[in-house]
C-alpha cells in the first residue's frame, strides 16, 4: 500500500514534470535552443492567472488569463532574443535565455514583492477525495486530467492535422519543408505559441499545488526541466513524457529511501547521469 | 584599503575560476555548467586537510589534486554524451556534487566546515590569488599559443576529423578538464582559508551560472577577454551597489544585451572597433 | 605481403546487413578500387576497416597485428590515414593551419608534450609543400570556412598526406570536382602511389578508377561480388547487372 | 506598495553614498546588511522593514543623545563571497558598528572579518552555532537552532505529553540545527523520535513524506522550514488526511504562512521569540507600529533585526562614545533589555538567553498557547 501510494505520488509528479518540460522540447525540437527562459512564461502565467483568480473569483478565467498572457510572452521572447541570434553556436542562446531569466525573476519580484502571493478562493486545494487509503486534491486531480487531455490534444493535433504534419515536417527538415511552401517562420511563432501556453497552464496548476506562486517558482523548470528533455533524447516528445514519469517515480522513492544520502536534486541528476552513461541519446533518443 | 584588497582578491578567483572554465569551454569547446563543483571540492578538500593539521601548501595542493581527478572522472563522461547532453551532464555533477555534501555530516553537512585555519592576513591571500591568476593568465596565454592549443582547436572545431589525423581526442578533453577543474580547485582552496567558513551554497548552480557568464560576457576562448568578464562581473555588485534593489535586473539584462548584440563578448566588441578603426 | 587484411566482416543496422561477411586483403604497395552500386556498402566496408565503425563480427589486422577495437588516433599513428566522404575541415583554421595539424603527429601524440612545444615553423614549410603539391597554395591563409569545396577536398588530401600514411584509404576524393580537376587528383594519387603508399580507393567515377587503380573490389548489396584486374572485372556480367540494377550512372 | 519600497532604497542607499566622504558629526551610522535581491529577497525585505522601523522611532524619539543614526544598507544576496567585500567597505568607510540582517553563510564570513578589525557585530537571525565563535565583538541577538530545538522537544514531552514524534526537517543549517537540538534533548522529556525526512529549500511538494508520515503514524509532527515551503507542506499533509498536531518552527512566523496553508493552518504551533498575545511594552509596541507602517503583519525575521538594531542603538547610547571598543563593551552588558523578541541578555560568548514563545494559530492569526521558561535547558553555549 505504501509502495503503491509512493508511486502514484511520483505519477503526480511526473504529470506536472510533464506539464512544465513539453514546452522546452518543442522549442529544442524546432530550433535547437535549451529554453531555459520558458521558466519566465510559466511564472508569468502562473502571477497573471493568480491576479485574475483573486480579482474574479473564478478559476476558469485565470487559466485562459495565465495561457494569453503566457501566449503571448513566448513568442515575443523568440522574436527578441533568439530570432536574432540563431545562427549562433548554442551557448549563446543558452546565456541570453539565462539572462532574460535572471532579470525576469527579479522583474516579478520588484512588481509582485518578494514574498509571493496566494490564492484567495483556491477552492480545489482544500476539497480532497480518498479512495483505497489515498487521498488526493483536486488540484492534483486536475493536473493529472490537463496533462492527458492536453498532450493527447497535443499528439493528435501533430499527427492528423495540416497544422501539425507542416509543424513537424519543419522540425525533421526546415529547406525541405520551405520547398513546400510551409513558412518556416510561421511555424516557429506557432512552436513558441504552443509550448508557451503549455507552461502558462502549468504555472497556473502549480500555483494552485502550492497555493503560492512567488518570483522563483519557475527555477525548477530552469534546471529540471532541462534534466528531463535531455533524458527523454533531446526534441523527443514522447521521451519527455517518458522521462517526467520516470523522473517523478525516481524522486518520489528516492527521497524516502536515499534521504540520508542525497537530497531530491542530486537523486534527479544522479539518474540522469546514470542513464545518460548507458545510453548516451536519451531514453528514447535516436543516434 | 582593506575594501580595495578583498574585492581585488575575489576578483583573482574569479580570474582563476573563469579561465579554468575558458580551457575546458573556450579552448577544448566542452560545455560546462558545473564548474563551482570543482570550486567546492578544491575547498572541501583543502578545509579538511587544514582542518585536520595538514600544512597550508600542501592542503592547497591536494585542493588542486581532488578537484582535477574528479574533472578526470567528469572527462569521461565528455567521452560518452556531447553538446547539449554534455552540458546538462556537468550541471548534473554540479548538482550532485551539492546534494551529496549537504547531507554528509563528515563534511559538515548544511552547516559546512567551519574555524578553518587561517594562516595568512588579508594582503597574503591578496599576493596568493593575484599570483594564481597571473599565473594562469600566463598559462592560458602559453596554451593557447603551443601544439596544446592547437590540437584543443581541432578537437573543439571537429572531434571527428581530429581522430583521422591522429590527435588523441579523449586524452585532449581529459587533459582541459583536469587543468580547468584543477584551476577551480586552487581557487576553492584559497577561498576556503581566507573566508575559514565554507557551506554548500557558495557552490551552487548559480556560482556555476556566473563563472559561465564571466566566460561569455568575456569572449569565450579568448584570455583577455575572460579576464576582462571576470573583473568586471566582480566589480558589478560593488559598481551597482548603489542601485541595490535592481542589480540582478541589470545583471540578467546584462547578459541578454551582449549575447545578443555582441554574442563574442567584450573580445569579440574590441575586435570588431578594432577592424572599424583599422 | 599484406599491410591490411580484414576477416569476415559484418554489420547490421536496424536488422538490415550493411556489410556481411567480407574479407579482403590489400598488398603493400597496392592501388585498390572499391567499387559497387550505390548502397552496396562501400562507406560502411570503409568505416570498418577504419575503425570509426566498430564491426558486429570479423577482424581487421594491419600488418598481421589485430587492430579491429585500436581507436581511430591510434591507427592514424600508425600510418593510416583516410578521407572522409563529405569533407570535414577545421572550419575556424586555415587551410594551412589544417594540414599543419595532421603534420605535426610526433607533437600532438601526448598532450603534455604538446604543451611544451610552440614551434610550427616545419609544420607549416611541410603543410604548404602539400598544398603546393595539390595545387592550391594559394588558399594556404584563407579560413576553411570561405573557400570552396574543392579547394576542401584537395586540402583533405593534403591533410591525409601529412600523415605521412603507409596506407590511404580515400572515400570518394573525386566526386564534387570538375573533370580537369578529378583527373589531376588522380594523377596525383597514382603518384602518390608510386611513391610507396599503399592506396584504398572508393569512387564512383569509373573512368577515373578503371584508369588508375590496379585491382578492383566490386561490393554489391553488402557483399563482395568479385574482384580483379580493372578491365577484367569490369567487363563481368553479374557485375554489369549490378550496376545497371542500380545505377543508371554506370 | 513594493515600487515605493525601491525607491525609499535608492533614496537611502543614496544618502548612504553621499555621505561617505565627509562623516557627518550628526548623525551615527549603522551598517546594515541583507539578501534584498537573489532567493532570500523575502527574509531580506522584512530584515530591512524592521531595522528602518526601529531607526526611525529611535531617530523620533530624539536619536541616541541628540544624534539621529542612520542605516547604512548593503544587499549581500545571502552570498558569503560579498560579504566579505562589504565589511571591507563599512570598514573602509569607518562605520562603528554593524548589523547582520542576512542569513549564515555571509554572516559568519563578515565576523571574522569584523573581529579582526575590531569593529562591533550583532548578528540579527543567522543561527550557525560559529558566528559568535569568531570572537569577542561578535554577538547574536537571537535563539541558536539547537536552542529553540529544545524548547520544541520540552514543549512535546512536558506539555503535550506526546511520546512519539516523526520530524519534517528542511536541509540547510536552520533546519539541521534545529533537528540538532531536539534530538539531543528528546530523551529528557521522554520523547522519541520514530522517524525523520528531509527536504530541500525548493521543495513544494512533499507527497512522499506525507505517504511516509502517514505509515508511521506518529503522536506529533516537529517541522523546520520557512513559511514558502511550511506552508505548502503543512497544507499537503492535513489534505493527506493526517490530523496529528504539528509543531513548526520560527521560520513560520508569518501571516503568509498562514494565507499559503489556509485552513490547514488552523492548529499549528510554532515556538518563536515573537509573542502575539504579549502584554510585554517594547513587543507590543512593535507588532503594532509594524503592522501599521508597512500595512502587513510582522514577522520573526522582521522582530529580530528590529532587535538588533535597537541593542546597537541602546550600547552606542551607553558607551557615550564612537570608540568601537567602548560600544563593544556596552553591547556586552547589556542587561534584561526589553526588546520586540523579549527580554534579552549576553552570555560570554555574545549569546542571548530568552524565553521560547509557543504560539498556536487560531482563525487564522498567532496566539499564545505556552512560554517555555528553562534557563538550564535554553542556555546558548558558553565560551
Amino acid at each position: 500500500m505504501y509502495y503503491a501510494e509512493l508511486l502514484l505520488v511520483g505519477l503526480i509528479w511526473g504529470c506536472t514534470y510533464a506539464m512544465m518540460a513539453l514546452g522546452l522540447t518543442l522549442v529544442y525540437g524546432l530550433l535547437r535552443i535549451l529554453h531555459v527562459a520558458q521558466a519566465t512564461v510559466f511564472t508569468l502565467g502562473a502571477y497573471i492567472g493568480l491576479l485574475a483568480a483573486n480579482y474574479s473569483g473564478s478559476l476558469a478565467v485565470a487559466f485562459i488569463a495565465g495561457a494569453i498572457a503566457a501566449g503571448a510572452l513566448g513568442p515575443l521572447i523568440y522574436r527578441f532574443v533568439y530570432q536574432p541570434i540563431l545562427d549562433r553556436p548554442p551557448f549563446v542562446a543558452l546565456v541570453a535565455s539565462i539572462g532574460v531569466l535572471i532579470a525576469m525573476e527579479d522583474g516579478f519580484r520588484l512588481l509582485f514583492g518578494p514574498y509571493g502571493l496566494s490564492f484567495e478562493h483556491n477552492t480545489w486545494f482544500t476539497t480532497t477525495y480518498s479512495f483505497a487509503g489515498m487521498t488526493m486534491n483536486l488540484v492534483q486531480i486536475w493536473m493529472v486530467v490537463t496533462a492527458v487531455v492536453l498532450l493527447s490534444a497535443f499528439a493528435i493535433f501533430a499527427t492528423r492535422t495540416r497544422a501539425g504534419v507542416a509543424w513537424r515536417a519543419t522540425v525533421s527538415d526546415p529547406p525541405m519543408a520551405e520547398s513546400f511552401g510551409i513558412s518556416v517562420s510561421g511555424v516557429r511563432y506557432v512552436n513558441f505559441l504552443i509550448a508557451s501556453v503549455l507552461a502558462g497552464i502549468a504555472g497556473v496548476l502549480v500555483g494552485l499545488l502550492n497555493n503560492l506562486v512567488e518570483p522563483g517558482m519557475g527555477s525548477v523548470i530552469a534546471y529540471k526541466g532541462l534534466a528531463i528533455i535531455v533524458l527523454g533524447g533531446l526534441g523527443s516528445v514522447p521521451g519527455t513524457l517518458v522521462a517526467s514519469l520516470a523522473l517523478g517515480v525516481v524522486e518520489s522513492y528516492g527521497t524516502v529511501f536515499l534521504d540520508k544520502v542525497l537530497d531530491r536534486d542530486a537523486i534527479a541528476f544522479l539518474f540522469l547521469i546514470v542513464v545518460l552513461m548507458i545510453r548516451p541519446q536519451g531514453l528514447l533518443g535516436r543516434r | 584599503m582593506d575594501y580595495y584588497v578583498s574585492v581585488a582578491t575575489f576578483a583573482a578567483l574569479n580570474v582563476i575560476l573563469a579561465l579554468g572554465l575558458n580551457l575546458i569551454s573556450g579552448f577544448c569547446g566542452q560545455v560546462s555548467l558545473g564548474h563551482a563543483a570543482f570550486y567546492g571540492l578544491g575547498a572541501y578538500a583543502a578545509a579538511l586537510c587544514s582542518v585536520a593539521g595538514v600544512p597550508f601548501p600542501l592542503a592547497i595542493l591536494v585542493g588542486v589534486l581532488v578537484a582535477g581527478i574528479f574533472g578526470i572522472v567528469v572527462g569521461f563522461a565528455a567521452l560518452r554524451v556531447r553538446e547539449d547532453f554534455l552540458a546538462i551532464v556537468t550541471m548534473g555533477v554540479g548538482f550532485l556534487f551539492l546534494g551529496a555534501v549537504r547531507k554528509q555530516p563528515w563534511l559538515g553537512a548544511e552547516m559546512g566546515i567551519a574555524k578553518i585555519p587561517s594562516p595568512l592576513d588579508k594582503w597574503g591571500y591578496a599576493a596568493l590569488a593575484i599570483g594564481a591568476a597571473v599565473a594562469l593568465v600566463v598559462l592560458s596565454l602559453h596554451v593557447r599559443r603551443s601544439w596544446m592549443g592547437r590540437a584543443f582547436g581541432a578537437v573543439a572545431q571537429d572531434e571527428d576529423a581530429a581522430r583521422t589525423i591522429g590527435i588523441d581526442v579523449a586524452g585532449y578533453k581529459i587533459t582541459a578538464f583536469f587543468l580547468g577543474t584543477a584551476a577551480a580547485g586552487l581557487a576553492g582552496g584559497i577561498y576556503a582559508h581566507m573566508t575559514q567558513l565554507i557551506i554548500p551554497d557558495t557552490f551552487n548552480f548559480i556560482q556555476s551560472i556566473t563563472i559561465l557568464a564571466m566566460v561569455v560576457i568575456g569572449g569565450i576562448g579568448s584570455t583577455i577577454g575572460v579576464v576582462a568578464g571576470a573583473i568586471l562581473l566582480t566589480l558589478m555588485p560593488e559598481l551597482f551597489r548603489f542601485i541595490n534593489d535592481y542589480k540582478l535586473l541589470v545583471y540578467g539584462a546584462l547578459l541578454l544585451l551582449v549575447m545578443r548584440f555582441s554574442p563574442g563578448g567584450l573580445a569579440g566588441l574590441l575586435q570588431r572597433l578594432g577592424l572599424r578603426l583599422a | 605481403m599484406t599491410l591490411l587484411e580484414g576477416r569476415n566482416l559484418s554489420i547490421a543496422f536496424g536488422g538490415v546487413h550493411a556489410v556481411e561477411n567480407v574479407s579482403l586483403a590489400v598488398a603493400k604497395g597496392e592501388l585498390l578500387g572499391l567499387i559497387g552500386p550505390n548502397g552496396a556498402g562501400k562507406t560502411t566496408l570503409l568505416r570498418l576497416l577504419t575503425g570509426i565503425l566498430p564491426p558486429d563480427t570479423g577482424h581487421v589486422f594491419f600488418e598481421g597485428r589485430d587492430i579491429t577495437r585500436m581507436p581511430i588516433h591510434r591507427r592514424a599513428q600508425l600510418g593510416f590515414a583516410l578521407t572522409h566522404q563529405i569533407v570535414r575541415p577545421f572550419r575556424e583554421m586555415t587551410l594551412a593551419e589544417n594540414v599543419m595539424m595532421a603534420a605535426a603527429g610526433e607533437v600532438t601524440v601526448r598532450p603534455w608534450k604538446a604543451l611544451v612545444a610552440v614551434n610550427a615553423r616545419r609544420e607549416r614549410e611541410r603543410a604548404l609543400g602539400l598544398l603546393e603539391r595539390l595545387g592550391i597554395a594559394d588558399g594556404a591563409d584563407k579560413l576553411a570556412r570561405n573557400v570552396p569545396l574543392g579547394y576542401l577536398k584537395r586540402m583533405q588530401a593534403a591533410r591525409a598526406l601529412a600523415l605521412n600514411p603507409r596506407l590511404l584509404m580515400l572515400d570518394e576524393p573525386l566526386a564534387g570536382l570538375n573533370a580537369a580537376e578529378a583527373t589531376r587528383l588522380a594523377d596525383l594519387i597514382v603518384d602518390l602511389n608510386a611513391g610507396g603508399i599503399t592506396i584504398v580507393l572508393v569512387e564512383h567515377n569509373l573512368g577515373e578508377v578503371t584508369r588508375i587503380a590496379r585491382r578492383l573490389l566490386v561490393l554489391h548489396n553488402g557483399a563482395l561480388l568479385g574482384e580483379g584486374e580493372p578491365r577484367a572485372v569490369m567487363a563481368r556480367a553479374d557485375v554489369r547487372d549490378a550496376y545497371l540494377g542500380a545505377d543508371v550512372h554506370a | 506598495m513594493q515600487i515605493k519600497s525601491g525607491s525609499r532604497l535608492l533614496v537611502a542607499a543614496a544618502l548612504g553614498a553621499a555621505l561617505v566622504a565627509p562623516a557627518s558629526a550628526q548623525t551615527i551610522k549603522i551598517g546594515f546588511h541583507a539578501p534584498l535581491t537573489g532567493f532570500a529577497a523575502a527574509d531580506g525585505k522584512s530584515a530591512l522593514n524592521g531595522a528602518e522601523l526601529a531607526v526611525e522611532e529611535i531617530n523620533a524619539a530624539g536619536g541616541i543623545n541628540g544624534r539621529k543614526i542612520e542605516l547604512v544598507v548593503v544587499d549581500d544576496q545571502a552570498k558569503a563571497d560579498q560579504a566579505v567585500p562589504i565589511a571591507n567597505k563599512y570598514i573602509g568607510e569607518g562605520l562603528k558598528i554593524v548589523v547582520s540582517g542576512s542569513y549564515s553563510g555571509p554572516t559568519r564570513a563578515a565576523a571574522g572579518v569584523f573581529q579582526k578589525a575590531q569593529i562591533p557585530y550583532i548578528s540579527s537571525y543567522a543561527i550557525h552555532p560559529d558566528i559568535t565563535r569568531a570572537g569577542n565583538y561578535v554577538f547574536r541577538t537571537s535563539f541558536m537552532g539547537e536552542v529553540q530545538g529544545r524548547a520544541a522537544a520540552k514543549f512535546i514531552g512536558d506539555i503535550m505529553k506526546k511520546k512519539n514524534v516523526t520530524l519534517i526537517t528542511l536541509n540547510n543549517d536552520f533546519g539541521q540545527s534545529l533537528s540538532a537540538g531536539f534530538k539531543e534533548a528528546a530523551p529528557k522529556f521522554g520523547v522519541k523520535v520514530i522517524s525523520e525526512y528531509t527536504y530541500a529549500m525548493g521543495d513544494r511538494q512533499f507527497g512522499s513524506i506525507v505517504a511516509s508520515v502517514k505509515r508511521d503514524n506518529p503522536d506529533m509532527l516537529y517541522v523546520s522550514g520557512y513559511f514558502f515551503n511550511g506552508g505548502p507542506l503543512v497544507a499537503q499533509l492535513r489534505a493527506g488526511g493526517i490530523k496529528t498536531p504539528i509543531l513548526g518552527t520560527e521560520g513560520f512566523d508569518t501571516h503568509n504562512f498562514i494565507k499559503i496553508a489556509g485552513p490547514a493552518a488552523e492548529g499549528v504551533m510554532i515556538t518563536t521569540s515573537l509573542d502575539r498575545d504579549s502584554k510585554s511594552p517594547a513587543m507590543r509596541k512593535f507588532i503594532d507600529d509594524y503592522e501599521k507602517k508597512f500595512n502587513t503583519p510582522a514577522d520573526m525575521v522582521a522582530a529580530s533585526t528590529n532587535t538588533a538594531i535597537n541593542v546597537a542603538a541602546a550600547a552606542i547610547a551607553k558607551a557615550g562614545s564612537d570608540d568601537p571598543a567602548k560600544i563593544r563593551d556596552a553591547i556586552a552588558g547589556t542587561k534584561d533589555f526589553q526588546v520586540s523578541t523579549g527580554k534579552i541578555s549576553f552570555n560570554d560568548l555574545g549569546e542571548i538567553y530568552k524565553a521560547a514563545q509557543v504560539q498556536v494559530i487560531k482563525d487564522g492569526k498567532f496566539h499564545h498557547q505556552a512560554t517555555i521558561d528553562d534557563p538550564q535547558l535554553l542556555a546558548p553555549p558558553m565560551k
